[in-house]
């Protein structure tokens, strides 16, 4: 009932200048699961995974992957470690078009010579293999795969950054809010896509305000507040109602004591 | 939006454009167009004034003219990709060109030797410029307005501010301004090499994952670090190139000049921004085409002769050229702004 | 009384730029001799020619460091002011190269006369022409600026010529053809060089393109014409007389080799070494240096240098050349 | 039961070079409604809104404020004739702070001399205002109102930018996706504003991939698709799925006429 | 988060600083000192090689020395503000002074009505650069390119390059020049404009409605056109103001050079731009001070005049200057990046 977590925080802290972004954080990922993280706006949740993913470095705490600590210079090293994430300001290039960002920094070359010895980008092949990640999320209005990536409505920009991490995830998929501004159809695809994953084996860390999204996907709910991880809870354990209620601090999980059947797995709330 | 239905859209699509419109949406398709067409009416209008303008020996010599400007501009094209700015380019150039011909003259080393040493020391300017604007985090400007300073000295400080004289020199250092005829043109073969120069470098802006690289880091540097580019590899990649570019200018600019000179292309800072930006690409970065560039250099040039061929005073020139490059740019801006 | 810190003289040099190699020589020559007279020398220069704030505030900053002397090449009539408030702080300034507007700005010129240097040349053309028509090329130093070398060797060499200019201060605004001492001329063209190689090159190349029977190439300095002559070159244009001022080693040796007709040749190293002796010498209660009789300035001299020796115009040959130039002695 | 629509638009086209935004967009918006805009992402919503703000003008079509025709020649034009917009990409600048950000283009002056001679800033007026504004959408967290917007996190700086349209609204109000980044507390604050608002009798449109929220405070709903509006429905003539399936394309209105119960409202479905 | 509560964040904050680490925080409060610190190291490392430095006399001169280029990189800072670059601004300046002192020579107008010339001279500079940037939306840099040669070229065929002395001119021309004491200080009235005018721009900046719009128009201008700010018209005021500025700079520059010379000025456009680089004002715009840009006029002048006393030559000095500039920005960026 306890395996090894793949992906584990303890102590986590970052400032900003006078702001505190995350105040001593502890999280676990265990196999094949998808944990979410639910919070406020500003509770820190993005900051938590900023740090989980390298693309912010932790002032104190450390993170272990397969129980080994890992010191992540940049989100290459995440990446390189097998994580892949879609940050909340999407990370992908404007003047770009969707191949070259779905494609961006794992470019494919061209067989034989071409792209051995010229190193020629297989442009065709990146840009079929886009179109059919995008169908693939059911974004079907996109009319010119050419179209550099600022023309893009504001969902199908999402959709490029989410087929991104779909299409390259290895070990951990991290995702920050990324049905936000997607449509009712295009949400549903990522949410099966997420499912997927996970009976692939894959883990995934799941950053949303929605709250039917989050309790149809997923295992646990890792609630933060305030800077805090303010405790953590399942689907079984707790209703959306409760969960918005410790989210927003009228309750705190010791109030509740019974609810918390999952405590000897996730070990140490406070 | 189907072929069957007529839309609105395709109503409007059809109706509403009058011959200039048409002319703007259809040159819209082809971005590299616009200065190409500017490059075209410029010569219609000059060799109008002029009809010595439009000769192969003319163009020839125009294109021997805007041979180092236009190399030294590949380079500041990758630098303003990534959204900076190279002011040292003509220092780097000059001392990298003092000190392979200084050593030439007074220690005998011979002509391949020196080019290397001059792509050599390019390159060390670069990983100099590079190194500073990652590792220590300067702005492009500041550290290369520095480094500006920094190479000048010590090629003056180096040379004393003495010329070489061609007939001290290897004759491979010459060879660059040495020309073949082609009809009747006569091409150098430093043009020869600025123009591989672009084949190669706008190869690999378009075609390789480097150059892909290059855009993004420009574009939104933050963006292209989350999503895993090695930001600063890419940046320290490009200022080296860019003072490999360099060296090999010094190479040309030797052949071209007659000597080595540490007075030589006094304007290429402006020079090469001008031919960047003139050519379309963005001073902030990730956007534009090296083929932009060198239709940029070459509206330049043929800017300057067209009017020194028409006969126009030495100081109306100047005005002159002020008030087409102006225009010019409007040409091409209004063209981009196609609507529908 | 300034400078009483010690008793070591200190002297500024402030040329008018430090990339031309005249003004590097100058610089030169005024090192080694300070360092023989035991006088402390700090040299400074505008950026480039015309940049009258940075000397400007050079001579500021020597008033400030307490030297006890100025040599100077000013850029300009803007440092006037400057070199007066340095005249009342009790400095000694002697302006070198280039007479001040007016000549008594400074308390004394050593100077050559770039309008005269000019005007060697251009006799020299004339005598060499002997009444052939001239179709000549004027390659200057600036389109974008106004300053007085440029101004004076370019009138100069027409005055030389023989052909009437308008405005002495004015390149350019003379009839484009008409009757020099000689037979008839055309002028094909003025083009801006920067003094260098390169813009040599790409001025001499335009002004071919405008007309390929250029015969006569007036060159502001010897670089200018070593890129002319490259380019001369290159579109297969035989003896033409290409004419120069300066006088440097480099450019005796190309009068030598056949790429320059005529030079004429003016002394920075003497002009700098005479500065330096003249305040070492006042600072140590020796006398003022005096003007050359009938000139309001201390003339260094100017010598015509060629092979082809011009009657009726004084000259010297390359091998007196190679022994003079730029006043090492 | 028909009164003057306050804002109206007939055939309304946008296209952006090959890619077709709009084609041919009829919308009305009567007093005191809140009408919402649905449909799949890329569907010409962003398009159609900021045609109708003036943030776009669109290649052909008419708009008309209170029946008269008008032309805004940028998004001012739109706001003095009391139109105020959330737009999607938020429209704030980065570097600012909050307070600035909340009154750009209508800051305040401090009273007397310094106001009216020396035309000083009350920035400290401004500042309270802003803090004010926020809390008042239930946004806690934030810790220091002299932060420059881009350390905000997403939700943060969407609250912004939705408190900056809800304090200066006075005729029409403009929502393109206000709770897309916002947590539970705050959309839900976001929804009662919108209520609010209508009690006072101001008109507002609302577009949200949210359809519970769509169907808790619309009126009206119109379904954008393929960049054409596919019809007009209200909450309680349609059902959710119902609506997400005309947005889809599964079904068309044609095929459920009798639900269409306000056609005579609107007048002129296709 | 609480004051009782010591959260994991606070017990951080509490360990874990180096004394070098505290400095840097506590400057990191205080943006304006960096600069600042750079400024009082310089005169602290100069003072030690020549006491005469520290001196009332020759601070007094840096500041006259500093002043002119510290007017125009005024104007040069609510351009790069708005996210552009004046290239124009020694051309603009140089005409307007010419065209001014020319009109008080030959026309013998009064010395007020030479003064307002050369500001209106500045505002219709501003005002073409400006509509050049706004209604054919080309780029500034194109823009001030091309004037820059037209309006130098409209200067020397106006002047046909000759200077006017300053005992040609009405006494108010000259009067910024002029000093008066102050203890052992000497201060010209033209310091006493330059300083004026930053505190009158700087206040405009920080503390009026125009000067949120200039920041926010240099941040993100599609945001601010959708924030309904009228962005053409912010843009075209600064124009219009700079070019202003430039034309009141053109009176101190007369009093300055004691003369009215086309020469002036050469490199304005480089060290106004330097100055407001090293300011810590961004090239991308909607970041910056007016204060860093005089602290940034103060540090060039201070280790040019610095390394002049201190018997520097010339060559030795621009490398020394250029090693300087990035060491000082180094600096600056070190306490920028603070972290906690
Ligand atoms: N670079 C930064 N500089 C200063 N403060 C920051 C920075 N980044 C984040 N913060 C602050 O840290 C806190 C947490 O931000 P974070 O983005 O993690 O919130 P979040 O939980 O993701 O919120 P949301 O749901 O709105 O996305 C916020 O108060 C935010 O203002
Ligand atoms: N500036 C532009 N250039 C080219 N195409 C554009 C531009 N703006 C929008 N489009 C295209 O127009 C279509 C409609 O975009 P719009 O932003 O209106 O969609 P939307 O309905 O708001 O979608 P979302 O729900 O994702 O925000 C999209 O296909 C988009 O790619
Ligand atoms: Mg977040
Ligand atoms: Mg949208």
């Amino acid at each position: 009932m306890s395996p090894e977590p793949v992906l584990s925080a303890r102590g986590l802290v970052k400032t900003f200048g006078r702001v505190i972004g995350l105040d001593g954080v502890d999280l676990d990922l265990y196999p094949g699961e998808v944990l979410a993280v639910i919070g406020d706006n500003g509770a820190g949740k993005s900051t938590l995974i900023k740090c989980l993913t390298g693309a912010l470095t932790p002032d104190a705490g450390e993170i272990r992957i397969d129980g080994d600590e890992v010191h992540f210079r940049g989100p290459l090293d995440a990446r390189a470690a097998g994580i892949e994430t879609v940050y909340q300001t999407l990370a992908v290039a404007p003047a770009l078009d969707i191949a070259s960002n779905l494609f961006l920094g794992r470019e494919r070359r061209r067989p034989g010579v071409l792209g051995s010895v010229f190193r020629m980008l297989d442009k065709k092949g990146m840009r079929d293999e886009a179109a059919t990640a995008l169908s693939d999320l059911g974004i079907g209005t996109l009319q010119n795969m050419a179209q550099p990536v600022e023309t893009l409505s504001g969902g199908q920009r999402q959709a490029v950054s989410v087929a991104r991490a779909a299409a390259f995830g290895s070990k951990v998929l991290v995702l920050d809010e990324p049905t936000a501004a997607l449509g009712v159809r295009e949400s549903g695809q990522v949410l099966r896509m997420i499912e997927e994953v996970r009976s692939r084996g894959l883990p995934t860390i799941l950053i949303s305000h929605n709250m039917p999204h989050v309790f149809e996907v997923a295992d646990r709910i890792h609630i933060q507040r305030l800077g805090r991880r303010a405790g953590v809870i399942t689907p079984q354990s707790h209703t959306m109602a409760e969960a918005v209620a410790i989210m927003t601090g009228a309750v705190t999980l010791e109030d509740r004591v019974a609810a918390v059947d999952d405590e000897d797995r996730t070990g140490h709330e406070r | 939006m189907t072929a069957t239905i007529q839309t609105a859209a395709e109503q409007f699509a059809l109706r509403r454009r009058s011959p200039l419109q048409r002319v703007q949406h259809l040159l819209h398709g082809y971005p590299a167009i616009s200065p190409l067409l500017v490059l075209i009416i410029a010569f219609a209008v000059f060799s109008a004034l002029n009809p010595r303008f439009a000769q192969p020996a003319s163009l020839s010599l125009l294109l021997q003219q805007v041979a180092v400007i236009g190399a030294l501009a590949v380079g500041q094209t990758l630098i303003i990709l990534t959204a900076g700015i190279d002011l040292s380019v003509g220092a780097v150039t000059i001392l990298a060109m003092m000190v392979g011909a200084k050593l030439a003259e007074n220690n005998g080393i011979p002509g391949v030797l020196a080019v290397l040493v001059a792509i050599g020391l390019g390159v060390v300017a670069g990983l100099v410029n590079g190194t500073l604007v990652t590792r220590i985090a300067l702005p492009p400007f500041i550290v290369t307005l520095g480094t500006l300073s920094v190479f000048t000295a010590i090629g003056l400080l180096y040379t004393s501010g003495q010329s070489v004289q061609a007939d001290k020199l290897p004759g491979l250092l010459n060879w660059t301004g040495e020309t073949f005829g082609a009809g009747r043109w006569r091409i150098s073969w430093g043009v020869v090499i600025v123009l591989l120069l672009y084949v190669g470098v706008g190869f690999a802006l378009a075609n390789t994952a480097w150059g892909r690289h290059v855009y993004a880091v420009g574009d939104d540097k933050e963006a292209a670090h989350l999503a895993g580019i090695r930001v600063n590899r890419v940046l320290i990649s490009v200022y080296v190139v860019a003072g490999a570019i360099y060296g090999l200018t010094a190479w040309i600019l030797i052949g071209r000049a007659g000597a080595a000179s540490p007075n030589a292309i006094v304007d290429a800072n402006l020079e090469s921004i001008t031919a960047v930006v003139i050519g379309g690409t963005s001073l902030f970065g990730g956007r534009g085409a090296l083929l932009g560039t060198l239709l940029g250099a070459l509206i330049v040039g043929a800017f300057r002769s067209g009017l020194s061929l028409a006969g126009v005073d030495d100081q109306w020139r100047v005005l002159a050229v002020g008030l087409l490059v102006i225009t010019a740019v409007a040409i091409d801006q209004w063209i981009r702004r196609v609507k529908a | 009384d300034s400078g009483s810190g010690d008793d070591e003289v200190s002297v500024s040099l402030i040329t008018k730029n430090s990339t031309n190699p005249f003004f590097v020589t100058m610089q030169q020559g005024a090192k080694e001799s300070a360092k023989a007279e035991g006088v402390k020398l700090t040299i400074a220069a505008g950026k480039e020619d015309g940049d009258e704030q940075t000397q400007v505030q050079a001579i500021e900053d020597a008033i400030a460091r307490g030297d006890k002397g100025i040599l100077i090449t000013t850029n300009g009539p803007g440092v006037n002011p400057a070199i007066k408030k340095a005249r009342e702080a009790g400095l000694y300034v002697i302006a070198l190269d280039t007479p001040p507007d007016p000549p008594d700005t400074v308390d004394i010129t050593f100077a050559t006369d770039n309008f005269r240097a000019g005007e060697l040349i251009g006799k020299w053309t004339a005598a060499q022409l002997a009444g052939k028509p001239a179709t000549i090329a004027m390659l200057d130093l600036f389109n974008d600026k106004i300053v007085s070398v440029d101004y004076n060797r370019d009138q100069g060499f027409l005055t030389g010529m023989g052909i009437p200019t308008g405005d002495k201060m004015k390149n350019g605004d003379e009839a484009k053809s008409g009757k020099y001492s000689g037979g008839t001329y055309q002028i094909v063209c003025n083009e801006p060089t920067t003094g260098a190689e390169d813009g040599g090159r790409t001025a001499m190349e335009r002004c071919l393109a405008k007309n390929p029977a250029i015969n006569v190439v007036y060159t502001i300095n010897e670089p200018a014409a070593v890129g002319a002559h490259k380019a001369l070159e290159a579109a297969g244009v035989k003896n033409p007389l290409v004419v120069s001022i300066d006088g440097g080693c480099d450019g005796v040796q190309q009068v030598k080799d056949g790429v320059i007709g005529a030079t004429s040749q003016q002394y920075p190293i003497k002009m700098a070494q005479l500065g330096v002796k003249a305040i070492k010498q006042l600072a140590t209660g020796g006398k003022k240096p005096s003007v050359t009789s009938g000139k309001d300035f201390f003339d260094t001299g100017v010598a015509l240098v060629t092979d082809k020796a011009a009657t009726g115009v004084e000259s010297i040959d390359t091998t007196k050349g190679t022994e003079l130039c730029w006043g090492k002695s």
